[in-house]
Order: C-alpha cells, then structure tokens, then sequence
C-alpha cells in the first residue's frame, strides 16, 4: 500500500495547480460565469496544452494513459478552483464510455480531437422519470436499414448546450425498466430532430434539456453493443462518481480552510471568533468530515477500476455516501461559522457549499446511495 | 391540566382559517406553496386585507389597532396564517418600529406613523447590523451628529431587508462617542429613505436571491423630531424590540405546511418505480422531522400558556431560545427533505420568473425553488442571534453557567 | 388548552415528591436494592397510604378517579427519585387492563386490594420471539370444560418474580400472529404448573421468566373478550408507554441538572469546566432534548386516552421515538460530561442513565416505534 | 499511489491471520466474540502464547524482543489480532511502561523488568490519573520525599485499570513541590505493588463492571533504584508515553468484528417474522456505520503510511487525534446497534457467570454483555483524553485556532 505520489503524478499536481493559481482566480471565474458560454474557451486550450484532455486516453490514440489516480488529481485540483469548463462531461464521462465500448474507428477519430480541445461531448442520459436508475431510459432507437432512429426527451444533461457530439442511451429493446436492451449512440448535437433548451445550473455550471424527435443516425454511430450497453454506462458512471467525489474534496478542502481562515481574521468582542470554543470544535467536526470524504475519494478511486463490478458498486457508493454526507456538514458549518457574511455572493464558500451539494445530486445522492451500500454484502468484511 | 384547545379556541381557529383561506389571492397563496419570492404587491396586498380586516397588528394595543387577543389566539393567529400558506406581515414595521413607537414614541410619532405601519403606507426596514459588528451589535459606529434641529448620521449600515422597497429605516446611531460604556450613546432614529445622501447597494446572497442591501448614510439630515425617546436611551429601546420576538418564531406553522406539501409532492415523484412518500426510508426521515415537529408544537405552546399566565410582560421566556434554535434546525430539514424529493431536478437554475413569463420550467415547475430555499434558508440559524449566541444565552440565563 | 395543574393535582404532586424527598435518597434506594426483595416494603405501604396505588381506579372500587394526567404527574416524581417498586406493572399496566376489560366482580375483588397494597400484580405478555409485537402470541389457553388450560412461556415479566397475580396474554385461537384470538388470564402466581425464575434488569428492578405449564383456570380468571383482548392490550400499554414517558422524563432531567451541578462545581486547569463554551453547549443541547422530550410525554398523557386508536398510537409512538431519543443523547451527554467520575456506581447519572435506557427497550424501542409513525398517517396534519 | 495491499503485505496478513486461528484457545475466542469478561488466566495465557511465537512485543527494537516490523506491518498486526478476535496485550506494560524503560530506564532495569513484561511475569498497572486531575494531569499531587536510598510516596491515584491483578504500578509523583512550573518537579517512578502501605480499592462502574480502581499509598517506601531516568524529569517521559499510543488507536479491526458478528447476530433474530438483518432501515443503519468505518480505516492507513515515509519518529500525528475520537464514535455506534438487535433482551442484568456456571442466561446468550457494553464503552469518549480534548488538540496543532 502506497499513499505517495509517482514523480509523475506530482508534476501533474503541480502543473494543474499552477495553472489554476495563475489563472483561475474569483474574479476570472466570475467573468467566465456571466458570459458565453457560460466558461472559458481560453482555459480549455490550456487544459489541451497541458495534456489534461488526453488523460486517461490510450496513447495509442494520442492520450497519456493516465488511471484513475490522475483523474482524482484533476479533478480535486479543479474542485480547489471551482472550475467551470466541460472536463467533467467531456472527458471524463463521455470520455469514459468511449474508452470502455468506443471501436477503433471511433477512438481514433474522436479522441484527439478531444485532446486538441477541439471536440465537446456530452452524455445524454438521464430522463424526466428516470431519477437515479441508469437502466431507466424511455428514449428509443429502433433500427432503420442500416441505422437508427432515435426518438426521446434527455433532461439536465451536463454541459449538453456546448457539446458538439452527445452520446445517447436509448433503448433497443425490452421494457422501460429493463437492465436489457439499451444501446449508446453518438448524434451530432446539430443533426436534423435534435433541440436544445440550455440553462444555468445552481452551482454556475451549465446543463440543457435535449428533444431527439426522429434524429437518424448511421451504423457507425452505435458505441459498443447496442443491446447490451448498461454494464459499460454503469462501469462508465462509476469511475465518474469517483472523479466527483475527488472534486467535492476540493471544494470541502476549501470551504474548510477558508472557514478557519476566517475564524483567525474575524474579531467579535474584541478578540478573534476563532477563540471561542464552541468555534473552534465546529471546525473541528468539519476537518474530521472533511479527511473521512478525503479518505473515501480515495477509495473510490483505488475502487473505480476493479474488475468486480458488484464491489466497484459498493465501494463508488459508500463513497458517494460519505461525500454527500461531509458535504452537508461541512458546507452548512463553513457557511454558520462565517455568519451573514458567508451567505453572499462576494464570499468564496457558498460557491464550494453550491457545487459540493449539486454533486450530491448528480448520479445520485446519499439516499440513493445508500440503498446501493445497504443492499449489497458488508463493506469491511475481510 | 388540559392540553387540548378549548371549544372557544376552536373556534376561533376555524374563523381565522377560514377567512384566510377566502381572503387570501389564489396567485399569492400559489407562490407561497413552492416557495417563489413575493412582490412587493403581494406583500402590500395582503396587509391591507389583514387591515380591512382589523387583524394587521393583532398584539398592539387596542388604541393603536390592536384586537386584544391573549397569547394563545395570537398564537393559533399566527399559526393558522403560516399553515394557509399567507404571507407573515413584515415584521420590521408592525413588530418592530410600531412597539417602539407605541411605547417610548411621542405622540406626533404615534399619529404620524403607527396608522401607516398597519396599512403598510410606509414600508419599513432595519437599520441596526453594521459591517464588523454582527452579533456583536453594541460595537456599532454609525454616528449622529446634532447640528441645530437635525442630526447629521455617517456610517453604513448592513444585512438590511428589502431596503430596496423602503420609504423609512430604523437606525441605531451613535450620539455620543464618548460614553463610558459602549451600550450607551446610542440613539434611536426614523429616517426618510428619501433624505439626500442615503444610497442602497444590494447584497447578492449566494443562492441568486437579493434580499438583502447595505445602505450608506453620507452627511443624511435628519429632523430631531425624528429620535425616538431620549437621546442616548437607544439601547434601551433596541432591546425592548429585540425582546418582542417570541410568539411564532419556532415558525411552526410554516413547517408544517413545507411538510404537507412535501408528502404531496414526494406523492408525485417515483423512485423504483413507485411513489417516492411509498418508500418506507423517505417516510422514516419525514416521520422524524415531524416528531420534532410536534414536540416542538408542544414546546412552543407550554411557552404560550406561561406567557398567558404571568401576563405578557413584554419580557421573553429564555426558553424561546429553545423555539429559535429548534425551529430553525426543523426549517432547515423541511429545506433538506425537499432536496431528497427533487433529487436531480435540484440542479437547473432558474431566475425567478417575471409574471406573466411563459417558459416552461425544467423538471416538474415545484423543483425549481427547492435548492435555492435550501441555500438560503442557512440564513435561518444565522439571523437574529446564531444558533450558538443563542446557547450562550441559554447557558447563563436558564442553565446558570 | 391549558397546561397548569389543578389543585388537587398540584397537591397530589407535592406530597409524592415530599414523600421521595423525605424517604427515597440515594442510599436508601441502594440499601433496597441489594435486599430483598429489590425494593422497598415499607414504601410501599406509603404508596397505599398516600394514595397512589388506588390513584387510576374508579372511585366505586375504592379509587381515586385519576387520569392520565395524575399518572404522569406519580411517574415523573419517581422517574426522578429512580422508584424502584413495582408501581409500573401494578398499578399502571395490569391495573390498565383491569381498568379496561376487567369484569365487575373482578375489579371489586381486586383493586381494594391493589389499593391497600396487599396485591401485586404483573403483565406476563412478552415471549422469547414476540419482541415488540402484542399481537405475537404463542402461549395458548385452550378450553377445559368451563375453564381453561394455560401453556406458554413468558419472558422479561416485569417484576414477575414477586406478583401474587399473572395477567397473562394467551392464544385462544388463531395464527401465532394473528389478531384476533388473543385472551387475557388471571393466574395465581403459585398456582399449580407456574414456575418461575426471577432475575435482576439493567436498572435494578426485577423480572421473571414464567413457564406456565398446563396451569388451569377457571371461568372467572378471564379478563375482557377471550377471542379479542388485543385492543384491550394495546390501549393499556399505549397508557403504559405515556407513563414510562413520563418516568423517563424525571430521569433526563435529573440527568441534566446533575450535569449542570457538575459543571459548575467541578473545575479543572483552575476553572470550574462549565466555564469552557464546548460544555456549556452541549449542557444547553441536553436541556433542548429534555424539553423536546417533555413536551412528547405530556403529547403522548393527553392522547394516551384518545377514543381514535389510530391516533392514540401514532401520538405514543411518536413520543417513544423523542423519549427514546433524548435518553440517548441527554444520557450520553451526561456521562460524558461528567467523564470518568460519570462512569462510576457513585455518582448519579448512570443510574438514570440506565433507567432512561431499559425505558426505550421496554413496550417497543425508538426503530419498532418509528416504524409506526413512519406507517401512519402525517402527525403534524391539521 | 497503489492503495492495494501489497503482495508482501497480503503474504504476511496471511500468516499473521492463520497464526492467530490456530493458536488463539477457543474458550477465550468465544469470549471476546460476545464481549464477556476474560480472567486473569486468559489474559496471561494469551500473552505468553505470543511471546513464545516472538510476538510479545513487536513494536519494541529487536534487541529488546521487537520484531523490526514497519508501520504497515505492525498495522496489519493489530488489525488481524482485533478482527480474529484475540486479546489485544494489555497496553500497560508492553506499550507504556516498556518502552519508557528501554528508552529512559537503566540498564538494570531493562534487564530486570522488560523480559518479564513481554511474557507477562508482572502484570503491570498505570499510576497517573489523580482524584480531582482528570484531563488536567499535571496537577496531580502524590508525593514522593527523598529519604536516604528510598522514595517514601503518600497520595492517591485512580482509574487504575485491573490494579486488582497488579504487580507493579508505575507512577507519576510530584518529587520538587516548589518547581516553578506544575509539569516540572514530576518524576517517574516503579513501584511494587507488594510494598506495605499500598491499598487497592476497587471502583465499580455503572454497568456493573470491575475493572478499575483506586490505589493509596500512604507511607510507601520504594527503592531509589526504581526511578526511571532523572528526577524531576517524569513529565517529559509522560508525554512519551501518552504519545506512543497511534496505532491501533481507532481500533477498527475491534469494530470490523463486532460489526460481521452483530450482522450475524441480526440474523438470527426476527422482527416482523423475517430475520433482522433483511430489514431495510436496520441494513442501512449498519450501512452508515460500515461506510464510517471504511472512511476510518482509509484514514488510519494513511497515517500509517504518512509515519512509514517520515520514519517511525516516535511524535504522534495530530491527524492521530482524529482516529481517537472517530473511532471512539464508531466502537460507540456498534454498541447502540447491538442494542437494538438484542432489543428487549437488553433489560436481563446477568453478573458475568463463574467458569462452569451451568444457569442458562435469559435470551439468547449473546444478548447478555449488550447493554453492560452500551455503558461501559461510554468510557472510550472520556479516558486517554477525552473527546473535548482530542478536538482542543486538533484545533490548536492542525488548524492553528
């Protein structure tokens, strides 16, 4: 067991936190945030420059063949800085699906244009009615000659708006509910049938609704085994989970510091705030919170990649679980420890408590979560 | 002992109900269920119905418009408006300003301003947080300077609600800066938010909502005849306003309404394919929250039945400590049972939307307010003395340490 | 609604706490609980004397006509006392049932002499599978000419070992979990084929197992309906619960002011410990729960004898839930606050510790009884 | 970053764990599983068992017995000990007083006393805690007076974990009462337990249990000799000691196993006629507290990991505070939910049964120890620093408040 970093490793920590301390700054981010689209164009070239958009890509197909352990890297880094850019449904996600299911031909085309910058995804999944369930999809493809049609209604689909290519779950066969029968689909965000409705989210990132009526596509659009894609959304959908829960980190680390920052600056009654004790074992509780979400990043993130999927479930949502959880405590303490001053917008952590808790809310939040942990074998058992 | 409401009480009860649930707008009642800001139209509207009525300031004296009502109709008053859901009165006149008045103002004060308090003819906020006091309010530093037959006030003041719809402010201000002792020296003024030299800047709130504003004060004249009292006696009136918070600040009502809409909404939601209010984890958390709920009920009215008993001195029960500290962690779990119900549907953003604005909200139209309402409701064990100022003020005044 | 205690309440109030004031300090109580039987004799005798054990029966058998309200006024004195004597399952629990469902002749027999305090009583209702389920019956009474045969085994009788007379829950048809076909027996304790084994509990009161082997009885030992005594039974222990409410409310609130003393008193690094604003928080956490908790139990005495069953239950249930609780917090908070001295047979708090905690495993604990608000209709409804 | 076992690790917890099935006796395993009490002969027995393996004392250095084991292997050590379950060597003498002797003690001493300790010759107790001290240590007030080649000691400890077994006692004594600062003019001291003037005197808890005492010494000569290091001195080789405690201080491999046993024990037990264990909220109690778990036991390794890199220096990390107190909660939180799968078998009060009782216990006969250990293991929050400490420790020496 090893907790260090490789040398390799470090100089990506480095680079990317340099990058982000350089450039990255609140009032940039603010800019970013009011304008189109919605983040920074700029930054993401630099991402490119950086090698980050080839990460966890092949080398074969122009990526770095980085693990799971330099995605946390990132994605704590970029939790550290509140980043806005599609890294997360690019890269990560989509990039993860097409890593897992993508043919030769498709990673071979689309991945360096990923990593160049030059290509947006984003993965069309969830459905008005389909809640947490990913094997819950109404949106159909049924075959037409040698492709298919596909008809359906995606909701918040992260970073939808700006994507240039959307990977569609869509059912080919079996019932709704079914763990059967549904296949992924690459469809140009542009192709004739698709709309968009895009929208902010709360925590300033983006997300559109996607109206697919009719949209063809050709056989070369299928990713991976069009009747049976769950396993490869659900491996896909795990390693992502991992990947937020190192970024909440970076958000929770944040909060956390900036909160006993404050508690050392502020004075009340003539002395620091951060004398009081009962202060004092506040942010005690939210540092204790905040190592157990450390701890279980990292084991999600040892856990991303086991080959047993029943165990990489159990582990992702425990983690998930303890993410949501330290989320809560520490987000709502740093926001009551700060007082009226932390429920604006001028100050840092109600940005980091905004984005820790829409992650609760994405791929699933403690709730269900913890159905999964509850349903399945101990976790500490031997 | 008979913990049951009276025949009488019921009564009552059921009059006000019922005259709520008639007077109150279908449109205003509508933004109150899922929680979308209101207009300053609603809010005026709905005070002079309450004032048509002669029901705007039930617990001011009958001379200046009050009903007369003892502490438990006062109570069940507040509560059966929270449950319609009916827009509490804004508290900064008719519970604020209108008891100082009324009590340490002069009689042209009276006459002037205690008859459009109750109609909302003025539109009241509150001028006593300052940047760097917080919870430490006596360390305050705007100043007012006497100069002939007005005072000249400096200063900035902060945290101030809906200024931005504000015909008067209540200040705290400081006369003499050179008292032996900080509480004293301070003075209690009505200002004109017309007066030259007055600028409000709103403060963003990290959920979107622009609530509250900082307001400037440079070189403001202010008629003396503006003091409230005596000079340097503010202090004094301040914590007798302070003092008035009690009755409905556990916010009863108000939760059990969220939670009743709650159990509806959560009716409409599916999670494994069936209604989320069938799952017996999400009825568990529910039933905890209205455990508390109910115990707190019970709590709240033991404290109405003392105050009924010794009178209604004006004096707070230090226990309402336990309604402020308790109802406010139970508001905020309604806000987190909420966010359990829109699951997904928490994420998009929406500016409130403009009246009469016809797009379609993202996700079922109820979702959108509920992260928000999340965010912003922290406020709640923040505002008017934390959660932990309130502990403290347990420990010395009722527990002795 | 009114929460102030009549006169006649208040005067009843005051003479029991002057009674346990006078007689029931803390090493007396020890020198009775090292004894035997477990508790006192003479206080006992005082009881009858004052009234007490007549306290809830109707004034035609030589009762005193109080409701719940008196109960939970007697309950709460000797929750903070630690009473040790069998008034519980007595007066309270089997005098309910006797109140409910006894006969005529039945009451006239025995509540003079529950009265005077020459007759003890115990519910023999629990068995070793039943855990909290009332309805769960395997002890049988089947019919023997005009009489009846009792065979079962009963668990956890409260103060069972020194009843002169069982009420006992016996299946008179029926599934072992059915409904209907529960009966209730009158049984001398010494009567032929009862044997039983007393023991110590947790909080130094006494039980029984009681095996009740071909025990006969005739006609007049049947209480109330014998194909239907389950209302009967849920109504008397729902009365039951509100009182064990009550009880646990006078020992969390001599749990916290025994804290609060020692705060003030104890002091450490040159300064008494309540001075540190960590303690005084937690102290002000503990009086938020006693509040809480006190507020349920007089919910739970003011619906104890609500004609709607439903109601009445969901209410006792609720207030089982806070009871339970609040004994785990305030009594935690308790010990803890007291450190290791509070781990000791000398001081106090563990003794109401314990009491407060054998209270939430008695009747149904925090998750049985959540379980039921949780199924019932909302509680906070109009 | 691999946090895998290693295969070298695996190998070795392979080893570690067969070892302590076979050798570990059975009546002294089915103890630990239900949580009775062990006796004296167990204790010993268990000790000696170890020690003939050489792994009495494995954190010592070789030439005092140690196996020169890193970090992650005396982790896995203690993790595999905990979760067989086998009695975890009692930490008086193997992890106290031990490795103050062969840090600070004179070669005599070493040779005298640290063979004996790792085979449990003497049993050793631990004489720090006063009456009136509690987390305040350095006021402690037992006094040792030079006089001629003894030490006569008059005072009182307490909370002497399992003096009644006691051979030797190692105490803090004040030796210079004029000492400027508390913490100076404290000395370290060994004492006989056989020496006249010694009292014990137990402490019962409230859960019935016998396993701590007090101790008076009143007029106690002990030998010069048996100061450890120099006089006045003690405090520094105090703080040593309470600093070595870092690993196996979370103890998860002891919540690990009452976990699997209490999922065991869920069941067998039914509720609503189906077993416990298929229960919804009870699985998501366990649930939340496994989660706890892993996130600890994640935790405690990186700790690990953390001294492995920067050498075992013998200075606790303050992160360490936070494996105290988290794993304080969680141990606690295996004892509630025990409590509730014994559920009304937890009000039977059983004295722990003399060897060849043959009375059947009432209930299951595991359900016995569940409340006993509900109260006892109240302790683990207050002793060796109690929470409120732990978190003033993390406040100051890791958020610099």
């Amino acid at each position: 067991m090893d907790f260090d970093l490789s040398d390799e490793q470090r100089l990506l920590k480095d680079s990317v936190e340099r990058l982000l301390a350089d450039r990255y700054d609140f009032e940039s981010r603010n800019g970013w945030l009011g304008g189109e689209p919605g983040w920074s164009r700029d930054m993401w070239a630099r991402y490119a420059e950086l090698g980050l958009l080839a990460l966890p890509f092949a080398s074969e197909y122009g990526g770095i063949d980085g693990g799971a352990v330099e995605t946390m890297i990132v994605m704590e880094a970029f939790g550290r800085a509140l980043v806005l850019e599609p890294y997360f449904p690019t890269v990560v996600l989509a990039g993860g699906l097409l890593r897992h299911a993508g043919s030769k031909d498709q990673k071979a085309d689309l991945i360096p244009q990923i990593a160049e910058g030059g290509l947006l995804l984003a993965f069309a999944q969830a459905e008005s009615q389909s809640r947490y369930d990913l094997f819950d999809v109404a949106t159909t493809a049924r075959k037409d000659g040698d492709g298919w049609i596909v008809d359906g209604h995606k909701t918040v689909v992260l970073h939808g708006d700006s994507a240039d290519r959307l990977i569609v779950s869509a059912r080919t066969g079996g019932g709704r509910r079914d763990r059967d029968g549904i296949g992924l689909f690459l469809v140009d965000a542009g192709a004739e049938g698709v709309s968009r409705r895009g929208y902010a989210t709360q925590d300033g990132h983006r997300a559109a609704d996607i109206l697919f009526e009719n949209v063809r596509v050709g056989p070369e659009a299928v990713v991976g085994n069009p009747e049976d894609g769950l396993p490869v959304i659900e491996r896909a959908v795990d390693e992502a989970i991992a990947a937020l829960c190192a970024e909440a980190v970076g958000n929770l680390a944040v909060i956390h510091e900036e909160t006993v920052e404050y508690l050392k600056v502020r004075k009340q009654f003539g002395v620091p705030i951060g004398s009081f004790q009962a202060l004092q074992h506040a942010a005690v509780d939210m540092y204790v919170d905040l190592e157990q979400a450390r701890s279980m990043a990292m084991f999600a993130t040892m856990m991303a990649g086991d080959p047993d999927a029943a165990a990489r479930r159990q582990a992702v949502a425990a983690a998930k679980v303890q993410i949501g959880r330290s989320a809560k405590s520490v987000g709502q303490s740093g926001i009551q420890l700060h007082g009226g001053v932390g429920m604006t917008m001028e100050f840092k952590v109600g940005h980091y408590f905004k984005r820790a808790t829409m992650i609760d809310a994405t791929f699933g939040n403690v709730d269900h979560h913890l159905d999964v942990v509850a349903g399945g074998d101990s976790l500490v058992a031997a | 002992m008979d913990l049951r409401f009276t025949e009488e009480e019921i009564a009552f009860r059921d009059e006000v109900r019922s005259f709520f649930r008639k007077a109150l707008p279908e449109a205003i009642r509508a933004k109150m269920v899922d929680g979308h800001h209101l207009s300053k139209d609603d809010i005026v509207a709905w005070q002079r119905i309450l004032n048509e009525k002669g029901w705007a300031v039930p617990h001011w004296p009958v001379e200046y418009g009050g009903t007369g009502w003892g502490p438990m109709q006062q109570y069940i008053f507040q509560e059966e408006m929270q449950r319609t859901p009916a827009p509490m009165p804004l508290p900064f006149g008719v519970s604020m300003v209108g008891p100082v008045i009324y009590t340490f103002g002069s009689d042209a004060q009276k006459q002037r301003f205690l008859p459009r308090i109750a109609n909302i003819d003025d539109w009241w906020c509150q001028g006593f947080s300052e940047p760097g006091a917080g919870s430490d309010l006596a360390s305050l530093r705007t100043s007012a300077r006497r100069d002939g037959d007005h005072y000249v006030v400096n200063g900035q003041k902060t945290w101030t609600t809906l200024a931005q719809y504000a015909d008067w402010i209540f200040c705290l201000v400081r006369t003499d800066p050179h008292a032996e002792k900080r509480q004293q020296g301070i003075s209690f003024l009505l200002i004109d938010m017309e007066t030259p030299g007055i600028t409000v800047r709103p403060i963003q709130t990290f959920d979107g909502g622009r609530e509250v504003n900082e307001v400037f004060f440079d070189d403001v004249r202010v008629p003396a005849e503006n003091l409230v009292g005596e000079e340097n006696r503010g202090w004094d009136y301040a914590k007798f306003l302070l003092g008035n918070e009690r009755v409905g600040i556990a916010r009863v009502g108000v939760s059990k309404q969220r939670l009743q809409r709650i159990r509806e909404l959560a009716g409409q939601v599916t999670q494994d394919d069936r209604p989320l209010i069938e799952s017996p984890k999400f009825r568990e958390k529910l039933a905890s929250v209205e455990i508390e709920l109910k115990a707190l009920e019970m709590t709240q009215l033991r404290v109405v039945a003392a105050d009924a008993r010794r009178g209604n001195t004006g004096r707070p029960d230090p226990a309402s400590s336990i309604l402020k500290i308790k109802g406010s962690q139970i508001q905020q779990a309604t806000t987190e049972l909420l966010m359990d119900v829109v699951g997904p549907f928490a994420l998009p953003y929406e500016e409130e939307p403009d009246e009469g604005s016809n797009e379609p909200p993202i996700g079922p139209d109820w979702a959108g307010p509920a992260a928000p309402t999340y965010f912003n409701w922290r406020k709640i064990s923040i505002y008017g003395g934390s959660n932990e100022i309130q502990k403290n003020i347990i420990a010395k005044a009722i527990l002795g340490l």
